[in-house]
């Protein structure tokens, strides 16, 4: 027990110091002038100027000082300036990933839920009719990209039915018009999440259905509805903890494009901006901090799993 | 132990009816209906599959025009274009007949490169234990941790647009969840009589991961090989919508970024941008369903990976 | 309800009048002395009653001070109400809500008035620059009535315009301006060069006006003051890091309109009317304009009637889509050439196209007819080789650009480039295959598509290079490529000694710029223009320098494209510049429903 | 006739690629109080007869004949009155107790979910009877063990909570499927004493189904020998042991280590391809011309019956 | 010349932060040719583990192993190679004990190759031993999956006799079998020793079957073993 904790323990830590120094040496060993990048497109700068920026930057000193710095600026919380932003990289993040956390964290709820029950439903009678097309659809689903799904929701039911706003978190700040305003972007994300849950909790159900216990509950008199809810679909989604952690940066990443079509000002369109303008400050604390929100996700998805599943908890 | 027989295996019938494996009739019967339309999506995605795979390899007889000959451009469907002129005028049929070809190339080589880094990692870590496993395994978990999607994002933003780079990056960074299934499997394998023996016997390490390992891995391979080819390709059209794309190579995902940053979605010209999406969805639906169908029915092994430990 | 907002109007309004007389005088003098050379048109003037528009701000001067600042009102005396004053007022009441929306992709990316890029030009809107553009592409004064030069071009004298309040009811004074530009010179590395090279500075309150001497001769600051916004002194002062001040609003502006909020979460910047603005009363209480980060999205928008009009700096509406919006019937467009263009831009430091043969006889080898069709879709037309388009002051008209590729091939074969070993590859003087790179940027990709189709055509191999931003400009610094599709945008043409130059010119440094030509006669041509501030020597040499272009072919324009904006048929009044479009304070002055 | 279970000519198919019967024509009865036991090599089909009385096996099967349980056709009853009975009237022990019991759910949990299913009982009152089982199966501090899961004990320990959890409702009918199977000398032991006390207790009839002879007899009150998916001779356990009388039955006794390990020669037939005539008649050292081509019936006599032409 | 089994240890999870639990300590005994040593004890008590060691399968803590008088921990090279031929293992799942991907025919032509006999002989060599073990040549033909387990425990046996070994570790032979077939496997184990004059340890938890084999046994408990 103790010996997995720790090897846990330095393999999350190791990650992360993986994830930190894969940060720092990005925009160092790519190609392009971070300096230049600083400066706005047609405007005429000296050399001296250019030099007078690098050494503010520190990207004129060796590499191990540049690197031990940026440990130093880490462990202060300081993940750099964007001169695109004109703010710390910190406190953009800070104001940027709020929203994006309600927009992420409501679709992958709702994923998991939809994903679950429907999942669990098509696993237990894949035979069916209902079942089968659940399947198709979700599998077609999670065949498309999901900026593509995104845009042709917005066409659909924006633009050719007017039913919902084409951009933004809110107009003025009412629950009303967060939720008009989001119920689209949710949707489709909530349906990326769930594809992927639907197609995992559907094979799993499939197999846990086999099992001995789920045929012994039926010795013991449980009608088919109780055996499937209250022993096999427990069973059958303990591997969603995990993937749900593991997934959240794929949420992140399809949240990113979801943002972009429906102009939600999140940590998606900031990632894009930072890309479009090559803004690395704000690249690097992106990253670092989706990695690090995954991080804690695995390590929550662990402790969670240690709750729910006894088999990993079993005492010495 | 095989683990979807376990509940069979206390009717005490699986071993004794002396059919092949393949045909318990416990085992089948009870696997028959939804092997059944596994069956049909299966057929369906093998048709799929052979269809795209034939356009890739001879896009000049399912073309009508070469990619780059020049029409009227902005053409609705007409009996000449069946689904129209892109925006300098080049027939879209044959754009997306011969993006076939690239954009199954990006699937099936970064799936490629990662299937091999994988195997070769997982089948390492599995059969030898000890530091080395140690280290391969913690390294795979650490890749496993970080977000793959934000770092091919940030990569390919970083990095100039090549297709091969951008295969390169792809095949680099998928392998973890397959070194962890082949690993997990190749653990249980080596603990198995027949791999005993075949130590016993005297067979070297590396004939015994040929003969005896690898051939009892494919069915946990091709499903993730598969899944993989499908991963990537749909990696690829979301990279070429944020304009990390190589637009010189014309995929399907480059097409559809043209479809919209030239007005073939505004201009409700769905003959434009429809097309290559469904190809990119159904392509990957084929390649996808391809991998179900090589998917171990035990599904033991998904619950490995996706367990840390 | 109504009764009593009558009454309270009545009462405002007198108050309004009887105080208008403190200032009566002042105002209408100044308001009338537009001084020659500045073609700062009086502003039109809506009906009678604005006439003496001096006396009704004085009026809502002190009526706003009554409301927001809680000053006493004296009870009301209807003798003295004015008949312009309460049309004032209706108009006010009238247009209480209404709200006129911009589309744009421009979006604003943090609420930083001074660091954002976007925000920086939004911001003309409540904080216009001194200088500005006008329709003909001729610098005139905008919150300035007119300037003087010295005659060795070092020393610079703005006079302000008089009725410039602040939205704070401050009077804008030439204070603010000298601030402006040395705050600009400090803080923002793009300006450092105003920090290093100004003098000193004054600024007289008696005469409204700035003075800045310079080190050295400066011919362009008319131009470079169209960018700085004004800034009030009293706020900014106080403000250590501009760039680092992230605030979303309100801004004290002293434009028809102030910035309100900055709601980076909605996605839009809301402008509300400036209370002491002393111009022509804009026709809308707010101005919102409106973020897309997805172009389709924006347009989707503009097409469902979302919003009024579409913005992009420098760039037209999508053309692809101007058909669809027209299908809707619910717009017109306004149309403008651009000052910025996309060219060929050639490698003029290596062979073969530092030959000047070599470039006559590929400037024939595209179809410029073509391009014009599929890239513009009919929104522009052939250019001249003459380089710079119409819209420019001092334009010359020279040749248009042909298509003609046999002549182009003949005149490869006169100039000495003949496919000797006819494996279908011009060789060059030595014997090689031509193997040209075309050096692209992604956005440009169709383009090269069509022009290394046009060049293969006669014989010349073209290997395509796609690379990112980044790249293009390390290769285009490090002069690793033959051809490279690029584009200049207004600011672009007009930097350096204008017309262009600033592209070209091998003595200067850059992001977008190709610093291939070292000509003597070219170098020589860009000093002349930075000699000078007169009209009439600029025009010869800015004539000289378009021949140059014509004879030399230092870069080919592909085409000359107009900015097309589609605005919302209820609405008239749309003026546009060449430097930053349907953006000016004239469109949001004039700009009301039909 | 009084018999709990009564099974007639009981036959079970399976549907397959190519179809296959596996059981064919058994029949036998349990009286009230009687323990009879199912006896037979792997894959000679005593499982699927367990399987087919609870009427848990897979749809594909196809089951002919009766079973009548206290008179009623278990056959013909509806899923929804089945599942009354299972669990409540019949119960079952599996052999792999360490997979029958769900992982994720507490032992107590478990052992209540019968009580909770039929008897609509409340928490407390579960709990109480819960602990109760537990100590009667010889855990000395039950409450340790309402929130201990599967995975933590050993498999000795959970074929114990499986015997609680399947009898914690006092079936009439309890079939124990291989409770042997896979332990060692010592849990045997244990199982075959909480087994006997049950009986003896709580007045439950067993099913027993096992290829340990050792463990049979002492035991079963009755012993039904399968071969090749039909009885071929059916008696009572003392009768049996001593006297053998078809030819399997001495075999299989023969193998047994008290007489020496003599094997019988040959393999046993895989269900699905059954040789004609006496099914055994490819390893019987009696074989006779007879029986290559007839099958025998099974023929009663002096309380036990047998399939073979020798007991004419 | 035996098998020289002497003061055996095994230890487990040498871990930085597990605690190490001894398996057994101690072990020694002979094992001689044509003679059964029967190893019985309750599960759990490292019986199998003890075998493994034997076979090189795993390496012991401490202690050592004579084969003709030298460690077979420092054997190296080809003698290394020829010693494994000579000691084989059996295991208790005999299903488990073939590749189910490969027909039987193809387990055993890779022996042979491994052998390095010649193509030629192969066939009489196989033929030769299904006759020992009691097979139909028809098996050749069959997938594991589709033989029985008497079939392929025979068989198992049949693929150790080809590499002629001195002593088979029989680790539960029959456990997995039924009674019937149990007593068969018995039988033939006993004619192919007498035969082959081949040592066995018989690992079993069955007292009953090691009583029936062995010549002489010991009892493997609480980490230590007990002769008889």
């Amino acid at each position: 027990m103790i010996s997995t904790a720790v090897k846990k323990t330095f393999r999350y830590l190791s990650s992360f110091a993986l994830i930190v120094s894969l940060n720092f040496a990005l925009p160092r060993l790519m190609p392009g002038d971070p300096v230049k990048n600083l400066i706005g497109e047609d405007v005429y700068v000296s050399d001296l100027v250019i030099e007078e920026l690098r050494a503010e930057l520190g990207l004129n000193r060796p590499l191990l000082e540049q690197f031990l710095a940026y440990i130093q600026a880490l462990l202060r919380f300081d993940l750099g300036y964007s001169y695109h932003l004109h703010s710390p990289v910190a406190e953009v993040l800070q104001e940027r990933i709020g929203w994006t956390l309600l927009f992420v964290g409501v679709s992958v709820g709702l994923g998991a839920g939809l994903g679950v029950f429907l999942g669990a439903y098509a696993g237990w009678k894949p035979e069916t009719k209902l079942s089968r097309g659940l399947s198709c659809g979700f599998i077609l689903l999670s065949c498309t990209p999901p900026y593509f799904l995104a845009l042709l929701f917005l066409g659909i039911f924006a633009f050719k039915l007017g039913l919902f706003p084409f951009k933004g978190f809110y107009d003025t700040l009412t629950l009303g018009s967060i939720a008009s305003h989001l119920f689209l972007p949710v949707s489709v994300l909530a349906l990326f999440s769930a594809s992927r849950n639907f197609l995992i909790l559907r094979g799993s159900v499939i197999q846990e259905k086999e099992e001995l216990y789920a045929l012994y509950a039926r010795a013991k008199g449980l009608y088919e509805r109780e055996i499937l809810f209250r022993h096999v679909v427990k069973n059958a989604s303990l591997p969603i903890i995990t993937l749900l952690a593991l997934d959240f940066g794929f949420l992140f990443s399809g949240a990113l494009f979801i943002e972009i079509v429906f102009s939600l000002n999140g940590m998606g369109t900031l990632i894009y901006d930072a890309i479009i303008g090559k803004d690395y400050p704000v690249l690097q604390g992106a990253f670092l901090l989706i990695a690090l929100a995954v991080l804690i996700a695995n390590i929550l998805a662990d402790f969670l799993y240690a709750v729910v599943d006894p088999r990993v908890r079993r005492p010495a | 132990m095989q683990k979807e027989s376990r509940a069979y295996k206390e009717l005490g019938v699986q071993r004794n009816l002396g059919l092949p494996k393949e045909s318990y009739t416990l085992k089948e019967s009870g696997l028959q209906k939804f092997g059944k339309i596994f069956k049909t999506f299966n057929r369906g995605g093998l048709l799929l599959f052979f269809f795209f795979f034939f356009l890739a390899l001879f896009p000049s007889l399912f073309a009508p025009y070469s990619p780059s000959e020049r029409f009227i451009p902005y053409e609705a469907p007409s009996e000449a274009h069946l689904l129209g002129t892109n925006d300098i005028g080049n027939d879209i049929l044959s754009e997306l007949v011969y993006g076939t070809r690239i954009s199954l190339m990006v699937g099936f080589a970064s799936a490629c490169i990662s299937t091999v880094i994988g195997l070769s990692i997982g089948l390492l870590a599995g059969y030898f234990r000890g530091w080395t496993a140690e280290v391969l395994m913690g390294f795979t978990d650490v890749v496993l941790l970080l977000p793959k999607l934000p770092l091919i994002i940030i990569l390919g933003a970083f990095l100039r647009p090549s297709v091969w780079i951008l295969i390169l990056v792809l095949g680099l960074l998928s392998w973890e969840s397959l070194a962890r299934i082949v690993r997990a499997k190749t653990l249980q394998l080596r603990e198995s009589g027949y791999v005993k023996s075949a130590q016993c016997i005297g067979f070297s390490s590396f004939h015994i991961m040929c003969t005896d390992i690898i051939p009892n891995l494919v069915h946990v391979i091709l499903p993730k090989f598969m899944l993989a080819t499908a991963s990537a390709m749909i990696s690829e059209a979301s990279l070429s919508f944020l304009g990390l794309g190589d637009p010189s190579l014309k995929s399907w995902g480059i097409m559809l970024s043209f479809a919209f940053s030239r007005g073939g979605f505004i201009r409700d010209m769905w003959w434009w941008y429809l097309p290559p999406g469904l190809c990119i969805t159904f392509c990957v639906l084929a390649v996808a369903l391809l991998g179900f169908g090589f998917e171990p029915k035990t599904g033991v092994a998904k619950k490995e990976v996706v367990k840390l430990q | 309800m109504q009764h009593n907002l009558k009454k309270v109007l009545i009462g405002i309004l007198i108050l309004l009048i009887l105080n208008a007389s403190l200032g009566a005088g002042a105002p209408s003098s100044s308001g009338a002395e537009a001084k020659a050379g500045i073609g700062n048109e009086t502003p039109k003037v809506q009906g009678p009653e604005f006439q003496s528009k001096g006396e009704i701000s004085e009026g809502i001067l002190a009526y706003m001070q009554a409301v927001y600042l809680g000053a006493a009102l004296r009870p009301p005396d209807e003798a003295t109400l004015s008949k312009a004053a309460s049309a004032y007022l209706l108009q006010l009441e009238k247009t209480k809500g209404s709200v006129l929306k911009i589309a744009t992709p421009n979006t604003v990316k943090s609420a930083s008035l001074f660091g954002d890029y976007s925000l920086g030009i939004f911001a003309h809107l409540s904080n216009p620059p001194l200088m500005k553009m006008d329709a003909n592409g001729k610098l005139v004064g905008q919150l300035v009535d007119c300037y003087e030069v010295s005659e060795n071009n070092t020393r610079w004298t703005f006079y302000l315009k008089d009725e410039l309040y602040w939205s704070d009811g401050k009077k804008v004074s030439p204070k603010d301006a000298e601030f402006t530009i040395r705050y600009y010179g400090k803080k923002t590395p793009s300006a450092r060069w105003i920090n290093d090279t100004l003098k000193s500075s004054s600024f007289s309150e008696a005469e409204n006006s700035v003075t800045f001497k310079f080190n050295k001769p400066y011919t362009r600051i008319n131009l470079e003051f169209a960018t700085y916004n004004l800034l009030p002194a009293h706020i900014w002062e106080k403000i250590e890091e501009p760039q680092k001040y992230i605030h979303e609003g309100s801004y004290v502006g002293c434009g028809p309109y102030f910035l309100k909020r900055i709601e980076l979460k909605a996605g839009k910047l809301v402008f509300e009317r400036n209370p002491y603005w002393r111009g022509p009363m804009p026709a809308f209480e707010c101005v919102e304009i409106h973020f897309y980060s997805n172009l389709d999205v924006a347009t989707l928008a503009l097409e469902n009637g979302e919003v009024d009009t579409y913005y992009k700096y420098a760039s037209s509406y999508p053309y692809p889509n101007i058909e669809q919006l027209k299908k809707t019937e619910k717009f017109d467009f306004l149309e403008k050439t651009n000052v910025g263009l996309i060219f060929l831009g050639f490698n003029l430091k290596k062979a073969p196209l530092s030959d000047r043969a070599f470039r006559e006889a590929l400037s024939y080898a595209l179809n410029y007819e073509e391009l014009v069709a599929l890239e513009t879709l009919g929104y522009g037309e052939v250019a001249n080789r003459g380089f710079v388009p119409p819209s420019m002051e001092y334009y010359k008209e020279t040749e248009k650009l042909k298509y003609n590729p046999a002549k182009a091939r003949e005149l490869m074969k006169k100039a000495g480039y003949e496919d000797r070993n006819e494996n279908g590859i011009l060789e060059n003087k030595e014997g090689d295959d031509l193997r040209l790179t075309l050096l692209v940027r992604q956005d440009s990709a169709r383009t090269a598509e069509l022009l290394s189709e046009y060049l293969e055509e006669i014989g010349l191999e073209i290997e395509v290079k796609n690379v990112d931003q980044d790249t293009w400009f390390t290769l285009k610094d490090d002069y690793k490529y033959d051809l490279t599709v690029t584009r200049s945008t207004p600011w672009g043409m007009l930097m350096h000694a204008s017309w262009g130059s600033g592209y070209f010119d091998s003595r200067r440094s850059g992001k977008g710029v190709l610093h291939t030509l070292e000509d003597p006669a070219f170098l020589q041509l860009c000093d002349e223009l930075l000699a000078t501030t007169d009209s009439a020597e600029l025009e010869k040499s800015a004539h000289a320098l378009q021949a140059y272009y014509a004879e030399n072919l230092p870069a080919i324009p592909l085409y000359w494209n107009r900015v097309v904006t589609p605005f919302n048929r209820d609405f008239e009044g749309w003026a546009a510049d060449p430097l930053y479009g349907i953006y000016n304070l004239e469109t949001f002055v004039e700009v009301r429903k039909k | 006739m009084n018999s709990l279970l009564d099974v007639k000519k009981l036959k079970v198919g399976f549907e397959g690629a190519k179809p296959v019967n596996v059981i064919s024509e058994v029949s036998f009865s349990i009286q009230k109080g009687e323990n009879l036991a199912l006896v037979g090599e792997s894959g000679c089909g005593k499982s699927i007869i367990a399987h087919a009385i609870l009427r848990l096996l897979a749809p594909e099967a196809r089951i002919e004949g009766s079973i009548l349980f206290k008179g009623r056709e278990l056959l013909k009853l509806s899923e929804k009155e089945m599942a009354k009975l299972r669990g409540n009237e019949l119960a079952i022990i599996f052999q792999n107790a360490s997979h029958a019991l769900n992982p994720v759910y507490s032992i107590g949990r478990q052992l209540a979910e019968p009580l909770r299913i039929h008897q609509k009982s409340g928490k407390t009152d579960a709990t109480k009877k819960v602990l109760k089982a537990l100590a009667q199966l010889g855990f000395s501090s039950p409450e340790k063990y309402l929130k201990f899961y599967p995975s933590w004990g050993s498999g000795g320990m959970n074929q114990r909570f499986l015997i609680a959890s399947s009898t914690i409702l006092e079936p009439e009918l309890l079939i124990a499927d291989e409770p042997s199977k896979g332990l060692d000398p010592a849990r045997i032991k244990e199982v075959e004493r909480e087994l006997w006390v049950l009986g003896k207790e709580a007045k439950s009839s067993l099913l027993l189904i096992s290829h340990d002879l050792g463990f049979v007899r002492r035991l079963a009150d009755k012993i039904a020998v399968l071969y090749s998916g039909e009885i071929v001779e059916l008696a009572k356990t003392s009768v049996f042991f001593k006297q053998p009388r078809h030819p399997y039955s001495q075999g299989l006794l023969g193998s047994l280590p008290e007489n020496g390990f003599v094997p019988i020669p040959g393999l046993a037939p895989a269900l699905c391809e059954s040789p004609s005539g006496c099914r055994f008649h490819p390893r019987c050292p009696f074989q006779k011309e007879k029986c290559l081509r007839e099958h025998p019936e099974l023929k009663a006599r002096e309380e036990r019956a047998v399939r073979c032409f020798l007991w004419a | 010349m035996g098998l020289k089994i002497e003061k055996l240890s095994k230890r487990y999870g040498k871990g930085l932060f597990s605690r190490e639990t001894e398996l057994f300590r101690d072990v020694s005994f002979k094992l001689e040719a044509g003679k059964t040593f029967g190893l019985t004890g309750p599960s759990g008590t490292g019986k199998s583990t003890l075998g493994k060691i034997i076979v090189g399968l795993e390496k012991p803590s401490q202690g050592d192993v004579f084969y003709k008088g030298s460690s077979i921990f420092e054997l190296r090279g080809s003698e290394k190679k020829v010693f494994r031929r000579k000691v084989q293992m059996m295991f208790q799942d005999p299903l488990d004990a073939f590749n189910p991907r490969k027909k039987i025919e193809r387990s055993l032509l890779d022996i042979l190759s491994l052998l390095k006999i010649p193509g030629s002989k192969g066939p009489d060599k196989i033929r030769l031993m299904l006759k020992t073990v009691g097979l139909n040549e028809e098996v050749l033909l069959r997938f594991p999956a589709q033989l029985s387990g008497g079939q392929l425990q025979r068989l198992a046996l049949g693929r150790i006799l080809l590499l002629e070994p001195a002593f088979i570790i029989l680790d539960e032979p029959t456990s997995a079998l039924d009674v019937s077939v149990q007593a068969q496997i018995l039988q033939l184990l006993k004619k192919v020793q007498a035969r082959e004059k081949l040592g066995y340890l018989l690992i079993s938890h069955d007292e009953a079957v090691v009583r029936f084999m062995a010549d002489y046994c010991g009892k493997l408990e609480h980490g230590s073993l007990s002769l008889a």
